[in-house]
């Protein structure tokens, strides 16, 4: 269950790419599913109301530290991407509804674009027997993080950047789209930008394989009260707007209109 | 201690309720606390037919405040009725069904189903500014009011609490047409209008361009509008608008408000409400108050 | 890179304007820096006769905000002849008188004793909400708007601008009512009226007990209303409300200002209108924009 | 005159009473006379967007240090009060009109309550060549500070406090009205609470010595803009509201309403 503890300590936080951050904290977090996310709020900021949700990057059980990847983009993330050890934030822990496999999926592959890789090295983590690809997009060679662990946990590893300045050049979708021509996997499971979601989208249309994507969207509560999250869904030909905070943040790439 | 305070003849456990739109129908929140602590619930807004709302984003970040742009998005009062009274009828808390509308016709309709339900108070949302027709419309001038509430009370058992907007010139006399219309109470401040730019993208950061504004940013407007109207009125208020805390709270109490409610505080601390009436006992322990009651509209000017 | 822009055939180096009432007659603020580095500067409001104002505290702090209450200290308009004009006209930057009064017949008495002075603009400040009469009472319906501006126009060489105040309902028909009394410009927005309690000692903070908020906490308020104004009328608007760095004076120009004013960033920051100005520089430099005319009304909606 | 430096480098700051700490920071002020103080603001706590006036309590000019002596109070300054060496704050240096002595004044006495005596230490340090009685109100033992140091500085120390629990039990203007039956002062010197100051009035108007006050009223800019902070004077039966930033905050007593 979604908990709020206003005192949690920072055991560590470094840059691992140009305006990225991976921080570690204290935090009893049991039975956090990949996906799911902690919802931040920096101490002693109060002109800043609203908490900021970050992906759970990987959880260290046995030490009950958190890992976040978090990118310094405007205030907040700024204001927590200069938090050092022995400071403190205020978190709302764990919340979303992840990615849920069932014990049938043998093989799979992840695809996560800048910012949206970091959840999925919890997923490839935290699901052992199941033999991942990871298909990893990234702006640049500078804003590339975490691939010896992605190495390590991948069965093959795939990693484009726009600019070509590592790896190979252009879409990681692209490489995807032409994976799948060979390649069967029994779920794709996807985080990053609305673009992409949106070229995986037909990728997926054109290979009609199962996929769940998780989503952005700016929020409030983080634990469904307040209905600002919303996505656009649609099922049964009716139109909706679900809560990105607790009917997701991931979904099924069939139900949401991207 | 005495926490209890009355309001048109029911009694409120403590005078801390959650505002609507910011606790959904209770149950999100029934997990992490139990909701029998709260003076009251005030539910989400329901219409006569289910609404989708508004596109995201719904929701910008302003200094000490926020914008939300939901748009009533609601199953509709039939809905509500199936779905949420169940859970809601088991709770030991005052409840306060929100009605919005965009007609006249549309307040009446939703209030009249409301008649053989379980909640204490109708509290009439004429001022939610994420909507275009109906909302502020009805709410920001006295004799609209005066129309809409006189219409509604006719088809309410229930006590009528008036919601006013603080998007007006004259909040008392807004307040003195509730009252004379038939409302047995005022809640307000609902949310200012305003809007927030993303210079980069050159955009409105809301995809309905403009929202309400809640959070600590408001309080001075609605303590202001809080204390005048009970310079002009007889039937009790319920004030809100940026309370975080229990001082928060006893600055609205000391105004007049008899009650108040807690909207924001929820989006960023789900044990806010708990935390706030905790507040409100240890300020009392200090300065010594053993009843609540002394409290309300005490202001020495 | 061009900052210049026009109001009202007036040319002023940069579209960043001291607001009035914080920053005094300039004299204070010419010892921190160059005053004819401003787009130009709105004067304090002087009245027909001397007025020392309100009693202290005349100041209280809110979050992201400060509520104030000095309510029209100045030495009336001779004095301000004789005494502040001297100085002022020895500056090269644009100057806007800022009006203020109980009734009709003062505003037309200060406007007419402002004929043969070196100032560029008039601002009828018809929202001041720290004064018993005139003030807001003038400035919050069009058809009071209509009367006072009709009137003061008639006496005015100078382009007249109308300050329009923040507590109405619909400010858009505000700004149209000055439009078509003969108003040149639109500034927007003054204070909104809040306050604020010491819960320790049961009092309201200021002596005043109400006073006008500024500061970030208003800024989505007053963008929403600029926005609003621009949609409705065709003079130029200059734009404030809680302006703080070159970035929210973008969000104004956006929104369709032509000008801003910053006024609470002076009583926090004394270099804070050149840092503005550099931000608006810096801004454009990234966004490569060549003329800040581009920007004004640039909105994607 | 008043300069903005937007990164002071605090050097220490120390717990001196209850409540009370002495902060030293890196500043060069040069000519700040005593009763003039620097307006603080809070980096990084952007909700309290005001400042805060605190006298200066001593100036190291060799090494460019101010001292201050800060009671945690409210918001503000609880969180000047958590700063440590290292931390930066944002000030504006030195303001206001302080207390200004004439050369004929050869031995004055001051007299301060609670934080106002915090100003009279630099008073006395400045003026080398005066002769100075201290009168040192405070309520109680646990918030004196400085004693040390005023009673080096000092000719004679006058110490009350409203418990009795150090120096004389009572109130120091009771002190002063007694011994100024003896006593001659070319000038009395004053900060402190209201209350104290209007008992201070009367005895000087009692005893008819020359007499200066230092004014506490809240602020906005500190500099004279925007006329917030004001007291009311009478001269020549016409009453007026004055500045305490600029125009005090010492006045003479007889133009002050208190
Ligand atoms: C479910 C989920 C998981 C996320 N996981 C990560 C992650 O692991 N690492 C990471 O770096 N980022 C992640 N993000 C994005 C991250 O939340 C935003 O970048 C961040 O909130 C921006 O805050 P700011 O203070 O930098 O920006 P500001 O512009 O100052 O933020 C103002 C407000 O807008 C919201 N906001 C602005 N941009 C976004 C955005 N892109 N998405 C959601 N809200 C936004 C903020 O939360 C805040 O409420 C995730 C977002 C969601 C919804
Ligand atoms: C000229 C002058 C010199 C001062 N010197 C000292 C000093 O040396 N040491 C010291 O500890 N204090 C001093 N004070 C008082 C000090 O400024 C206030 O205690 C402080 O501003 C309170 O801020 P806060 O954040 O604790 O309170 P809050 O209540 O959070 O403050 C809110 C607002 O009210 C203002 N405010 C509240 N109380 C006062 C007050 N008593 N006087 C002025 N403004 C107030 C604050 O400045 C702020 O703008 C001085 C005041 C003045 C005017
Ligand atoms: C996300 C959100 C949704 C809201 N929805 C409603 C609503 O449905 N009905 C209503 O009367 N008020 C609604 N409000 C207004 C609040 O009930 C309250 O009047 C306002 O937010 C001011 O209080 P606060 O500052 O404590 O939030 C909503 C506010 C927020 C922030
Ligand atoms: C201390 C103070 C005094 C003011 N005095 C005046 C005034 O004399 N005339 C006027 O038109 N506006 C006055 N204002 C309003 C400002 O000019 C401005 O409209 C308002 O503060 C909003 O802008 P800001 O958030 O940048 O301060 C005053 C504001 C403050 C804070
Ligand atoms: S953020 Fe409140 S419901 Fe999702
Ligand atoms: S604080 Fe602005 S004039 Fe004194």
């Amino acid at each position: 269950m979604a908990k709020r503890i206003p005192n949690c300590r920072i055991t560590s936080n470094e840059l691992v790419a140009d305006d990225t951050y991976l921080m570690q904290f204290e935090c009893v977090t049991k039975n956090a599913t990949p996906g799911q996310f902690v919802h931040l709020r920096v101490t002693g900021r109060d002109d800043l109301i609203l908490r900021r949700p970050i992906s759970i990057n990987s959880i260290d059980t046995k030490n009950n530290i958190i890992k976040l990847i978090i990118q310094a983009k405007g205030e907040g993330t700024k204001a927590l991407c200069v938090l050092k050890a022995g400071d403190v934030m205020d978190i709302i822990s764990p919340t979303g509804r992840g990615y849920m496999l069932s014990k049938k999926v043998k093989k799979a592959a992840v695809i996560g674009g800048g910012i949206g890789v970091a959840p999925l090295k919890y997923l490839i983590e935290y699901y052992k027997n199941v033999e991942f690809d990871s298909y990893l997009g990234f702006r640049s060679d500078c804003y590339a993080y975490q691939l010896d662990e992605f190495k390590a946990l991948s069965n093959k590893l795939y990693v484009c950047t726009d600019d070509g300045t590592y790896g190979e050049k252009g879409f990681v979708t692209n490489r995807l789209d032409m994976n799948l021509e060979k390649e069967q996997y029994d779920v794709v499971l996807a985080c990053g930008p609305k673009p992409m979601l949106g070229s995986l989208k037909k990728v997926i249309d054109k290979h009609k394989v199962p996929c769940f994507v998780s989503l952005e969207e700016r929020m409030g509560c983080g634990i469904g009260l307040c209905k600002v999250c919303v996505c656009k869904t649609q099922e049964d030909g009716e139109e909706n707007y679900e809560r990105v905070c607790l009917d997701g943040p991931v979904f099924d790439i069939n139900k949401v209109v991207l | 201690m005495n926490l209890k305070v009355d309001i048109c003849g029911k009694t409120l456990k403590n005078p801390v309720i959650a505002a609507s739109g910011c606790f959904g129908f209770g149950r999100e929140m029934s997990i992490q606390y139990d909701l029998n602590t709260l003076g009251g619930i005030a539910l989400k807004a329901v219409t006569a037919q289910k609404r989708i709302g508004n596109p995201p984003p719904r929701i910008a970040e302003t200094p000490s405040g926020m914008l939300n742009a939901v748009g009533l998005q609601n199953s509709g009062v039939d809905q509500f009725i199936v779905k949420e009274m169940p859970f809601l009828d088991k709770l030991d808390t005052i409840l306060f069904a929100n009605v919005a509308g965009s007609t006249i016709e549309e307040y009446i309709e939703v209030t009249e189903k409301l008649q053989n339900i379980a909640v204490d108070f109708i509290e009439l949302n004429i001022s939610c500014p994420n909507v275009k027709e109906g909302g502020n419309a009805f709410g920001a001038e006295p004799d609209t009011i005066y129309k809409v509430v006189k219409q509604v009370k006719k088809v309410s058992k229930q006590p009528l609490i008036v919601k006013l907007s603080p998007n007006t010139v004259d909040i008392a006399a807004n307040a003195v047409a509730a009252q004379e219309a038939g409302a047995d109470g005022i809640s307000l401040i609902n949310t200012l209008i305003g809007m927030s730019v993303d210079v980069d993208r050159k955009r409105p950061i809301l995809a309905n361009i403009s929202g309400g504004l809640s959070g600590p940013a408001i309080k001075p407007v609605a303590l202001s509008m809080v204390y005048k109207v009970a310079q002009a009125v007889s039937i009790p208020i319920i004030g809100m608008g940026g309370i975080m805390t229990g001082r928060d709270a006893v600055e609205f109490l000391l105004c007049g408000a008899t009650a108040v409610m807690c909207g924001t505080l929820n989006l960023i601390e789900p044990d806010g409400i708990p935390n706030v009436i905790a507040g409100i006992e240890e300020y009392m322990t200090q300065h010594k108050i053993d009843d609540i009651n002394e409290l309300i509209g005490g202001l020495i000017v």
